[in-house]
């Protein structure tokens, strides 16, 4: 395993691969299912100042090859997941996470951050300044180059780990968002987080999702995702962790080669809970059989 | 867990309901459910309610609704099916020496298999069964070997004219579980409060890990997959 | 068929099925599958002032559920276009036909549409300021409202026909893009043209596409066309003709409850090239399976 | 034409190799391709050569690549396909009294219909035949039946060691027809300049609609799907 390693900003993994923020909680209903200390990391469900509901259901819509929610970061806010769910963490999984941070405002990402520095097991933050579900703060803030590095500056400025930002697609530019995030401080970027999509069901000639719109995630978004992280890699010289739609060793391969030190799953776990296990343990043999002896040796190679 | 279940038996047994028996389960309790991938170009799984189970064959009884049950009617005796089992919480046992088990069309599969648990435990049951109409009703036979049946149909072509509401009139009901369409359970938490109800959610896993499937409930929000899909009448909150 | 007749601006369909500009041609790679006069009408390949080779092959590449193409607007020019095609149109099709204008510069769309306003077959132009995969011009006008609506007004001045406008998904506000070309005088608005995406084959280690980026169609991007199609239904009065994966009856009757008054389909022509006449045949008795006499009824309805 | 076409018969004849037989196709040309929707989440068609046809019964010969064609590697005898028949134009004939057929790997399919076309017209073949090794090899006797054949492989665990090209030495080719992978037809184009080769390219469609498949040719830009697959080789242009 040796050969799959690769490093963050303040983090090795033993190999690349992690959970998606809000696909896999924080682990607790996979280990029914295998034994999650395999994992590179993972990156927990969002984590809000406030407990937060989230939106009314029904929240998740099926399309093709992939499905759109509307959670609306619903989640037990801040202290809870410092006092109940940290602690019994390392029980689970005993290597570092990162842990999802998630906002309306400003002062809220800074308040989460303050509380959340204390515990060893989070090695870096991802500042979720892309969710479509939230209709405060969330989106806008990735969505705007100025907006965007303001929170990355006050998300820096309190933080005692790294800071990763997680960026939207839904952008015109996502290049000039990827260097305001970088000039800004951040030590990483997270790409990508859900398209915004919508569904009617015909029968009953309204929106299939209570919130009307939600995000679009899966194997669909997988072509727009790999752009993107293709076309900041070329922009920006911080590490990249791709997302979307990967479902497979070979889309963990592309998402590599196109420039990602380290990829997540989000909605493959949805289907297919064992999906990170069978990815981890066919990967080695898979980039040997591609010429590949170390996995960093992937990274960007599309390039040329 | 992940099981590969190979299909024993699938055959159609009323109007666009089928009975699927997948040998190669692990034990279910009633109230719990599988999540099934459908054939085809279907993205998110199936959730269907353990009908039955003896050993490990258990019986799913659904209906064609859309695509993905459209899809899962043309699977064949002997090919097999990916499904995540023993999903959710299980119906409690109760102190009561006679209960009702209310169910409103595919709503019904799941009291089949706690009818029979709670007959074990010998508690007497009495089933009200609604339908839309005769050619909708199912395994209506099989109940009687177990208790009381009445039978509600919307046209009144069989048993009762009405909803299971009808069928209630004039009982006593001390204690119930209920299955089917979220304004017959609405109408039934209204006026019966001791009891327990099986829900259904747009589900994106099953097993917990999205958020898709959360209620608010009278405390906290819960998840239909994994504190539920049985919640006690009393913490329920309907949306307005 | 009098049930399914819609009416755009300066045109009445006998129903709402087009197929897409760029995946038809002008029609003639398709009579030997059917008769094309039961199509409401056909957005023509893109047309430019000058022939375009476009760009280097490989051009296509599959991804989940759809395809990339980079094309590159490759056709003959406008002038072999009023002079060999047009001329034997009519022995193909007996409707009027939408001519999709496309150009780098604004003289340029200016001059196509100057060309062209002889043709009488031609009852619309769709403005083509979103193509993805050329370098200059092309999406360029579409991102920006300035841009937008500075090419929209120039085409309005000089064409005889009314005009509507195609804009590309890929920016962050489309109801911005959309209220300037309908407030620059837009008679419609088609949405929409393909996402940017890319594919990595994982053996050669080099991007699919010979121009890496492409565009993105089929079922994949349906949820993202859709919201956009119902997002800007709500803030414009123009007509929308929508598109993005169309490929059943199903899908047509979203787009319509969306907003839509007509429909495009794209990438579906080019899998199943008896696509529109299979939609064309069910739509009646399926718009009255779902309640409905009249198609023109199901426009907006999912806005209640 | 869109044609289900059933599966009469499919078996392995080489490493990776199989040859499909599909029942109810219209007749083709030699050259003439069809492009098959294969089973499975495979968006696009796959387009394939005619290698031969007999009545309404067309054969087709192809390697496993990838995940399209590993999928229809699996297609059982008695399944039907969806087949957009009869697709680009076939190869030319000629005026030549005998000619050269040169083929490489799965460029050799089309080559085999070819040569019994030929053979009717009374035109003498001889077949240049390149594989990797001998493991690739097939069709190899059908071939013999029709004229002279030498075959190439890389490695020369058959025939003559070398490509294509070696096994040409010492001939006077007058003309001739070419299939292969492009470097290969590349090469041979740049020494023989009196015949006909078939491209391949990725196609969007097949059938002329997308434009996804046009190169550059001498003379204006030409669509391989339509206008192609078989060029001659006075109008070829090489990417550099
Ligand atoms: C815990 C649970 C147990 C169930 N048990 C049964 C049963 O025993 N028998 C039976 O016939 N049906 C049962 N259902 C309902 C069954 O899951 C749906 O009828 C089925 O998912 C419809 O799929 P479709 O592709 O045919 O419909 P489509 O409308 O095409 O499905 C589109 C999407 O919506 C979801 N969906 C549609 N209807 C429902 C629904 N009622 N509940 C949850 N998701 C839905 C689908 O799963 C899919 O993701 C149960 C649902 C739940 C949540
Ligand atoms: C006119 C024509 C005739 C052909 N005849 C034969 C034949 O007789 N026997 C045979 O074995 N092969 C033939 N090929 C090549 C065959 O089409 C490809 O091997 C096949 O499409 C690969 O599909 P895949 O899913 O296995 O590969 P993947 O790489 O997974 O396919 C991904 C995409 O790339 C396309 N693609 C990949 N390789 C090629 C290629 N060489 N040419 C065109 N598209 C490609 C696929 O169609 C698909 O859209 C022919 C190609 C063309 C254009
Ligand atoms: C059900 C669901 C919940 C999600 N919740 C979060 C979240 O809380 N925070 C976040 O940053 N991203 C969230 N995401 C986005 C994913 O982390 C990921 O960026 C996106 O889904 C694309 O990857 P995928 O296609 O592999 O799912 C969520 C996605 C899904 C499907
Ligand atoms: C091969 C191809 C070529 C296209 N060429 C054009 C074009 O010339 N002009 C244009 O406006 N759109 C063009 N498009 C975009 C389509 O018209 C359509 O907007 C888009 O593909 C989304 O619809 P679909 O998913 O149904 O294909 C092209 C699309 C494809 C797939
Ligand atoms: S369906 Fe995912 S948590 Fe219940
Ligand atoms: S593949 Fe579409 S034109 Fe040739």
């Amino acid at each position: 395993m040796e050969n799959l390693k690769v490093t963050l900003p303040g983090m090795v993994l033993q190999n690349p691969i992690m959970p998606a923020s809000g696909t896999f909680g924080f682990g607790f209903d996979f280990v029914d299912y295998y034994d999650i200390n395999i994992l590179g990391s993972i990156m927990t469900k969002a984590i809000t100042q406030h407990p937060r509901y989230g939106n009314a259901v029904p929240r998740i819509a099926e399309v093709t090859s992939g499905m759109l929610n509307a959670i609306g970061l619903q989640n037990l806010g801040v202290e809870e997941a410092v006092n109940a769910i940290f602690p019994r963490l390392p029980s689970i999984y005993r290597h570092k996470v990162i842990a999802n941070v998630s906002g309306s405002t400003v002062e809220e990402y800074v308040a989460v951050i303050k509380a959340l520095n204390k515990v060893d097991q989070i090695g870096a933050y991802e500042i979720n300044i892309s969710c479509p579900n939230i209709k405060e703060g969330g989106m806008a803030f990735s969505v705007d180059e100025t907006m965007a590095s303001y929170v990355t500056k006050a998300c820096k400025a309190v933080s005692e780990k790294p800071i990763y930002v997680k960026l939207s697609p839904n952008v015109t530019d996502i290049v000039k968002i990827a260097k305001a995030v970088e000039a800004a401080g951040a030590d990483a970027i997270t790409l990508i987080n859900t398209l915004l999509g919508m569904r009617i069901d015909v029968k009953t000639r309204k929106p299939v999702l209570n919130n009307i719109y939600g995000g679009l995630s899966g194997p669909a978004i997988k072509p727009v995702a790999l752009k993107m992280v293709y076309q900041v890699y070329r922009n920006v010289s911080i590490p990249i962790i791709g997302m979307g739609g990967i479902m497979t060793k070979e889309d963990v391969v592309e998402f590599m080669m196109a420039g990602a030190s380290a990829v997540a799953i989000g909605t493959g776990n949805l289907v297919d809970p064992m999906i990170c296990h069978t990815i981890v343990h066919e990967l080695e043999s898979y980039i040997s059989s591609l010429g590949f002896e170390k996995i960093e040796a992937l990274v960007g190679v599309a390039h040329g | 867990m992940i099981k590969r279940l190979s299909v024993k038996n699938h055959e159609t047994i009323a109007k666009d309901t089928f009975a699927l028996v997948l040998k190669g389960a692990p034990p279910h309790k009633p109230g719990q459910f599988i999540n099934i991938t459908v054939p085809g170009e279907h993205f998110l799984r199936r959730p269907f309610s353990i009908a039955d189970q003896e050993d490990d064959e258990i019986l799913v009884i659904y209906k064609v609704f859309g695509s993905g049950t459209q899809a899962l009617s043309e699977v064949k005796i002997g090919e097999t099916l990916d499904c995540l089992t023993c999903l959710g919480n299980g119906f409690g046992m109760t102190k009561h020496k006679h209960v009702y088990l209310i169910g409103g069309g595919v709503g019904i599969p799941p009291l089949y298999y706690l009818a029979k648990a709670l007959k074990k435990h010998a508690i007497d049951v009495t089933m009200v069964l609604g339908f839309n109409t005769e050619a909708d009703c199912f395994l209506i036979e099989a109940f009687e070997t177990l208790g009381t049946v009445i039978v509600a149909t919307l046209d009144g072509s069989r048993g009762i004219q009405g909803t299971v509401l009808e069928g209630l009139k004039d009982h006593t009901v001390n204690y119930y579980y209920a299955v089917g369409p979220n304004p017959m359970l609405k109408a039934l938490t209204s006026i019966y409060k001791d009891g327990e109800v099986s829900l259904e959610e747009r589900m994106g896993c099953g097993f917990g890990a999205c958020m898709g499937c959360s209620i608010k409930t009278k405390h906290e929000p819960k998840r239909v997959c994994k504190e539920g899909p049985v919640f006690k009448v009393e913490e329920l909150v309907w949306k307005t």
